[in-house]
């Protein structure tokens, strides 16, 4: 049953669900709109798409995996323990104003780090305390492509909850269980029917404002097809500068690096976010780089999003067309044609035919 | 063990090895009396001075820096401080725009022989320092986990 | 890596303010720190033993000693770990005297200081690499600046034990101070008579080349091979025809030029031979006083050449000379006296410095030996000599004893007796210091057998009294009276201070000086010949006033130094040199760019521009390593991750 | 103008491995660099106020090839600095200047107009930008939403090229007088400190800003990234990404043309110009000394005098 809340009871609301949960919203930092913890000195963001999006909270950009202390024996200085202690951190979170694209982000970490042999405790944690408190698109940017990817403005996957803007407030549906215990508020109203009927169009008119979405079930084959062909990746990363802006900003880039960082006797073994578009990425300790330019780099991150990906997740494409890799890319560089670019390439004709 | 609560500030010099290393030897051996608060890391020359040891520094916590070479011209190396003089006159200049009041940061020249005007320069640095009080810290961590352990240890 | 942390007590001079006890103890919590202890005297023989026993018992890998200055012990220990089987480069100094016991009584402040500085020295041990020194050739070849008494026998020893010498001298004659000198105290011999002999040998000895009229341009290089630049000054004289016959001093018309040698005392020639001893023994030209090199006339000099030495285009000259060891005997200068408006020098004529003074007493200076007031040409009967002019005042900038002007002064009133025997001397003094052998018996003489009178106050005033005389006004402190004593004449003791360009020439050389220019040696008491620039020695009185025996045992002193560093088969280099790691070099070449020695190299590697270092030619300075961003050069044993590991232990904890 | 610029690049073409110019991008609003290859990729080549990005930047990493490029006054600064350091070579490099009116600040436009996601069609014309988004239409002097740097530029014609096409035009202004400095540091060092903080706080370590810097040269072996040194941890604390902003703004000390690619590529709006500009301005009073102005000179930092001019120590 889908509820209503009103725009002004927004922040009652969360104020009221901040007690039981740490509330995780985009707010306004300087000239960019970031996902921090929701206060009273912070300003709401939600009139636009937030620059990053809400991965860092069950993903964070920098954690502590384990803290280490070497202690000596007293009477014999020679032996040295090393105490480990795991630092798994979770509590209780609700992440509010997460897009559909952010939301089925953490579908694909889910894959990678949850639905696989080997699970991520921290990861996991994390995921198993929040709950995702989505907000659909009523406009679309011209950087988005969520339904060419599988998605949609009013897509749910990843969400608990999702709210739509209507006129006066927000159409509120759960989606999951989890999301089924926040509809039980004060401030939410049973929504009448005229409101779900301007949320549906509202979002038929967003899904309809978006580009056509060209089909990518031939990607993974077009993808290896293209593995060799490096004239076309050189030329399609030509412009790229080889920062990690794509990768960080994405809702689904999940690489870690894991470096021990030790002060003295003490220190803590930390996973940060890395970023295959560097260099240092895939540099070997023998000088060796197997992805030693840009062009092997590109290759890797559409080829893993498109291709690798999908070929170990039953098809899920590990991108959600947030589009924040071609806005938030210092040169601009669109995803979206190097993709379309790749399908329409037309392969070289295999050299050893058989007549 | 930290600094002296209350009664030291971090003030970490540089010296070069010849000259003013060689200095505050000479100041030790004719018992000059001086604030405690400095320790001294020695470097071969002033022109080994990166800049950014000294920004290091600033960023771990230190509320002083100090950095002390050979006069212009005798330079063990010929040439080092001459290098060294321009790149930290333009990083004293530099680290007013990242809130560090210049007056944290002085570079300097004493000779081997002159233990006395090494006496004078660590004291007043020192005395400056403490005008100034501490340097807050920059945080090691993201603001936002800063205040959830503060907020945890009140 | 197992690190042994040795805490000196040096006596008390270290317990007495820090509490060594609990510095070991705290160290022992230090990472890797695996044996630490306090120990009473760490540079003392028990003390290395125990040392080395522990390296043994504990199995260490690493050593910090936490004691004096590294600049003082730091080879001593790095020899006893080399004794104990370690690299004597996995070992690190923390200076808790000289940094810390010495300067402040705190001993809580003191005692915490210092176990931060073990910190430190800890965490940059850990992050030591054992090192091994390259060896190299030297160039067994030494350069002497200054043909003083200490150049002249530094050079003797050294070209007598087979080396050769590279002489500059920036007269034109070699000789310095002692050469203008009557007689020397305390025996009174004649100065020329025993320094002759070892100038004409200077100039006749095989192993030996001179330079006169020569300076010292620039000096590039290191220890074992240094490339020095040496300035031919142009003497308008063609040495290798001149004769020094003089032919050409008779006939110069131009009569006004100075006679530095004579401390002008009297006007020289344009063109001179400062005395009839001078080595070389051959006439120069002073260019601003010639009248054919300023206005183009006369040129009677070239007229009268029986060797047709005489050369008005000359120019000076650039000779380039390779060695491997420099000798520094610049000697010194007088002090201006006429900063003393009080004494009248410079105003009076009857006012003369000591050395002026000498020359009147010298046969061959411009009196031929007969003590004239240079006002009058009178002999004078009574000769005030005041002291520590320019020594010992604070006022003038000169704090320090010159210490040989008592000695001199005394010689002088002998003299004084011998040449006027109904002359009396007095002599206005602070303090008689004559502490050397046979010195203060030889001023009780002047005293006793020559009638001196020694008066002990200082002059406040000497004027003319318009008869002739001088009235010389002072203080006599044991009688507690002003004392006024009529002069014929007034000599004043004049101290010494550093060669002029003393400090342009430690530059050049890359040694220190101190406030008053003199040059610094290695340590105060134990290296009193060396510098701190390996294959720098100083000899005589550039270091500091000295006397004539002085002079002499440290111009053996260093002769002795270069000779010991050319016995060597090859040098070893410090091998606390940059390194480059080629895979994070660009190639961008600011290193090479900013090298002082040109140490770096741009080569290529696979077709990419890298930088090299020469092991041998670096010197460790580090400035390569501030300068390349991307840390790609680094120095040994000062590399960025061991200063930034200092920085981190020192702010962190 | 524009034209005359396709057919001079055309005719150079042949010579050349490409042509690095900007074109269209994935809306009216963005440009981005285009790679020309083929006389038929220069006809997608624009020119304006939108081409905002510094192109020299892929200069030294195409070292030893023969390329031609387009560049704006700030960025040919660029081209002589990377020409100073030998990281390009001079016969390899064709340049095509042209004058610049000055380029726009997207973030100052999106404060403009509010999200600059939704835009439907751009206009410049005669100093005005005109932007429709979501059926509105908003007009726009250039010189209210053009970025800082643009207004106190000196150099808004190539100081070396090749090809100069158009005619060249006067400066903006005859100095620098650094007032957006001045504004900053009239805060008490304490607010100074605290803005930091909150600004470095946001950084996501993607290195955008050391990336799109022409200057930043030594990109794979930077030593934020490296154990060996080790400058910086992995950690993402607000020390180590100031550190960091510190590393880039000394490094390039004596060496930044101010082009503001740094600030611009940053993805969250850390105005990081800022530590750059305070290190041009010391070089500027100490030295008198413009960087990318003259291939040949030697950098101050990289040089001294036995008595400076310009440095008065400090007395004890």
């Amino acid at each position: 049953m889908a509820k209503y809340l009103k725009k002004d009871d927004l922040g009652s609301w969360l104020k009221e669900l901040g007690e039981t949960y740490k509330v995780i919203a985009p707010v306004e930092e300087g000239d960019a709109v970031v996902f921090r913890r929701l206060t009273d000195e912070r300003t709401l963001r939600i009139d636009r798409q937030a620059t990053q999006g809400p991965k860092g909270v069950l993903f964070p950009a920098c954690e502590e995996l384990v803290s280490f202390k070497y202690v000596k024996d007293p009477e014999n200085p020679e032996k040295t323990k090393v105490e480990v202690k795991e630092t798994v951190e979770a509590e209780p979170t609700l992440i509010f104003g997460a897009r559909p694209c952010d939301a089925r982000g953490f579908d694909v970490f889910d894959g990678a780090f949850t639905k696989c042999a080997v699970k991520d405790n921290y990861y996991m944690a994390r995921r198993e305390q929040a709950i995702v408190v989505s907000l659909a698109c009523t406009k679309t940017e011209t950087t988005c492509f969520c339904n060419w990817v599988g998605g949609s403005p009013d897509g749910t996957g990843g969400s608990d909850v999702l709210l739509t803007p209507v006129t006066g407030g927000y159409l509120v549906e759960a989606v999951t269980d989890k999301g089924e215990a926040l509809m039980g508020g004060k401030l939410l109203s049973d929504a009448d029917d005229a409101r779900q009927a301007e949320a549906k169009k509202l979002l038929q008119e967003a899904k309809d404002s978006l580009r056509e979405a060209p089909d990518f079930d031939c990607m993974p084959e077009q993808l290896y097809a293209l593995f060799d062909n490096m004239d076309f990746w050189e030329k399609q990363s030509a412009k790229c500068i080889s920062c990690g802006a794509c990768t960080y900003l994405c809702p689904t880039c999940h690489c870690f690096n894991i470096t021990d960082e030790q002060q003295g006797k003490e220190g803590s073994r930390i996973r940060s976010w890395d970023n295959c578009m560097s260099h240092m990425f895939t540099n070997e300790a023998s000088g060796h780089n197997p992805r030693p330019t840009k062009a092997y780099r590109l290759k890797n991150r559409v080829g893993h999003k498109f291709c690798y990906f999908p070929d170990m997740h039953d098809g899920h494409i590990a991108c959600v067309g947030c589009g924040r890799c071609i806005k938030s890319c210092p040169v601009a560089l669109d995803i979206r044609e190097v993709v379309t670019a790749a399908k329409e390439c037309r392969l070289p004709e295999e050299e050893t035919s058989d007549d | 063990m930290p600094v002296l609560e209350g009664r030291e500030l971090r003030i970490i010099g540089f010296l070069c090895n010849w000259c003013s290393y060689g200095g505050a030897d000479t100041a030790g051996v004719a018992r000059f009396d001086q604030p405690t608060d400095l320790r001294i890391i020695r470097v071969p020359c002033s022109g080994r001075i990166d800049p950014l040891f000294v920004a290091k520094a600033f960023m771990n916590g230190a509320d002083g820096v100090l950095v002390s070479g050979c006069h212009p011209r005798d330079c063990h190396y010929a040439e080092g401080n001459f290098y060294a003089r321009r790149r930290l006159e333009v990083f004293k200049n530099f680290i007013s725009v990242l809130g560090i009041e210049p007056e944290r940061f002085e570079y300097t020249w004493v000779s081997a022989s002159e233990g006395q005007r090494w006496q004078e320069v660590v004291t007043k640095f020192t005395n400056q320092v403490h005008t100034l009080g501490p340097l807050a810290p920059v945080p090691e961590i993201s603001l936002d986990r800063l205040a959830a352990t503060e907020t945890a240890q009140p | 890596m197992k690190i042994g942390v040795f805490v000196c007590h040096c006596g008390s001079n270290i317990e007495g303010t820090v509490d060594t006890k609990t510095v070991a103890e705290a160290s022992l919590d230090f990472p890797e720190v695996t044996f630490a202890t306090d120990t009473m005297y760490a540079c003392s023989e028990p003390g290395q033993d125990g040392i080395i026993e522990a390296i043994e018992e504990h199995k260490l890998d690493g050593v910090v000693v936490a004691s004096c200055t590294p600049r003082m012990h730091e080879p001593t220990f790095r020899k006893t770990l080399e004794r104990a089987g370690l690299n004597p480069y996995m070992f690190e100094m923390a200076n808790i005297r000289e940094h810390v016991s010495w300067i402040g009584k705190d001993r809580e402040a003191n005692t915490n200081k210092a176990a931060d500085l073990v910190r430190i020295a800890v965490e940059k041990l850990r992050r030591n690499q054992p090192l091994t020194p390259k060896e190299f050739d030297i160039n067994r070849r030494v350069l002497v600046i200054g043909g003083g008494v200490a150049g002249i026998q530094a050079a003797l020893d050294c070209a007598e034990a087979g080396l050769e010498v590279v002489m500059v001298e920036r007269e034109s004659t070699i000789g310095g101070k002692m050469a203008k000198l009557d007689k020397t105290f305390p025996t009174v011999d004649c100065s020329s008579c025993i320094l002759g002999p070892r100038m004409v040998e200077i100039a006749q000895h095989p192993n030996i080349t001179l330079y006169a009229y020569s300076e010292v341009e620039s000096v590039s290089g290191y220890v074992g091979n240094f490339e020095v630049q040496v300035k031919k000054k142009a003497t308008y004289v063609d040495w290798a025809k001149c004769t020094g016959c003089g032919e050409c001093v008779e006939k110069c018309p131009s009569r006004k030029a100075p006679d530095p040698f004579n401390e002008l005392l009297a006007p020289g020639r344009a063109i001179n031979i400062p005395f009839p001893q001078a080595i070389p023994k051959k006439a120069y030209i002073q260019a601003e006083h010639c009248i054919k090199l300023t206005k183009d006339k006369c040129g009677n000099c070239a007229k009268v050449c029986p060797s047709d030495a005489i050369n008005f285009e000359a120019k000076d000259e650039i000779i380039t000379e390779e060695v491997g060891g420099i000798i520094a005997a610049t000697g010194y200068d007088l002090f201006d006296w006429t900063v003393y408006e009080e004494y009248g020098g410079g105003r009076y004529p009857d006012v003369v410095t000591s050395l002026q003074y000498e020359r009147m007493l010298s046969a061959s200076g411009p009196t031929g030996g007969h003590v004239k007031r240079p006002s009058d040409g009178k002999e004078p009967k009574k000769v005030v000599f005041i002291q520590c002019v320019g020594s010992r005042d604070k006022s003038v900038g000169r704090p320090y004893c010159s210490g040989f002007c008592c000695m001199y002064t005394a010689k002088q009133a002998i003299l004084t007796k011998d040449h006027i025997p109904d002359s009396e001397s007095y002599v206005f003094y602070m303090d008689i210091r004559a502490p050397g052998k046979l010195y203060d018996e030889f001023t009780r003489r002047a005293m006793e057998e020559y009638g001196a009178q020694y008066i002990r106050g200082r002059v406040g005033m000497v004027y003319p009294d318009g008869e002739g005389q001088l009235v010389v006004r002072g203080a006599d402190t044991l009688m507690g009276t002003q004392v006024e004593v009529k002069a014929d004449l007034v000599v004043l003791a004049v101290g010494a201070e550093a060669a002029k360009n003393s400090p342009q020439l430690a530059e050049k050389l890359r040694i220190s000086y101190d406030a008053y220019g003199f040059f610094m040696e290695g340590h105060p008491k134990l290296k009193p010949v060396e510098t701190n620039t390996a294959g720098v020695y100083l000899a005589g009185a550039c270091q500091g006033a000295k006397d004539i025996p002085a002079s002499v045992g440290q111009g053996s002193a260093a002769a002795a130094k270069v000779i010991g560093l050319f016995s060597k088969e090859k040098l070893k280099s410090d091998p606390q040199t940059a390194l480059v790691d080629i895979k994070r070099c660009i190639g961008c070449g600011k290193c090479a760019e900013t090298c002082p020695f040109g140490a770096i190299n741009m080569t290529e590697f696979r077709g990419q521009p890298k930088a090299e270092v020469l092991e041998t030619v670096c010197q460790g300075c580090g400035l390569c390593a501030a300068t390349c961003p991307q840390g790609a050069v680094q120095l040994k044993h000062f590399t960025d991750n061991q200063i930034l590991a200092e920085v981190e232990a020192l702010c962190r904890f | 103008m524009l034209e005359q610029l396709k057919d001079t690049i055309k005719k150079a073409l042949p010579e050349l491995d490409f042509v690095i110019g900007w074109g269209m991008g994935f809306d009216a609003l963005h440009a981005t660099p285009l790679f020309m290859y083929e006389p038929e990729d220069v006809d997608k080549l624009v020119w304006g106020p939108l081409n905002v990005h510094n192109l020299a930047t892929y200069l030294p990493a195409l070292k030893g090839r023969k390329v031609g490029i387009v560049v704006k006054g700030c960025d040919s600064r660029s081209v002589a600095e990377l020409l100073q350091e030998n990281l390009i070579n001079r016969e390899d490099v064709v340049i095509f200047g042209a004058p610049c009116r000055g380029t726009v600040s997207l973030t100052k436009i999106r404060k403009v107009i509010g999200n600059t996601g939704l835009i439907e069609d751009v206009n410049y014309a005669d100093g005005t930008l005109t932007v429709k988004a979501e059926g509105a239409s908003h007009e726009m002097a250039l010189k209210d939403i053009r970025a800082d740097k643009c207004g106190y530029c000196r150099f808004p014609n190539a100081v070396l090229s090749d090809h100069f096409v158009g005619e060249k035009r006067a400066p903006q202004v005859e100095e620098d007088t650094f007032e957006d400095l001045a504004e900053f540091e009239s805060q008490p060092f304490e607010e100074r400190r605290d803005f930091w903080m909150k600004e470095m706080d946001r950084c996501i370590r993607c290195y955008a800003c050391r990336n799109a810097c022409p200057l930043c040269v030594c990109r794979d072996h930077c030593v934020a990234q490296s154990r060996d040194p080790h400058w910086l941890s992995q950690q993402d604390g607000v020390r180590d990404k100031f550190m960091f902003q510190i590393i880039h703004a000394t490094h390039l000390a004596g060496r930044c043309t101010t082009c503001g690619e740094c600030e611009r590529a940053c993805p969250v709006d850390i105005p990081v110009l800022l530590f750059k500009r305070k290190f041009t301005k010391a070089i500027k009073d100490t030295f008198d000394y413009d960087a990318g102005l003259d291939p040949e000179a030697t950098p101050p930092l990289l040089a001294f005098k036995a008595n400076e001019d310009n440095i008065k120590e400090k007395e004890w």
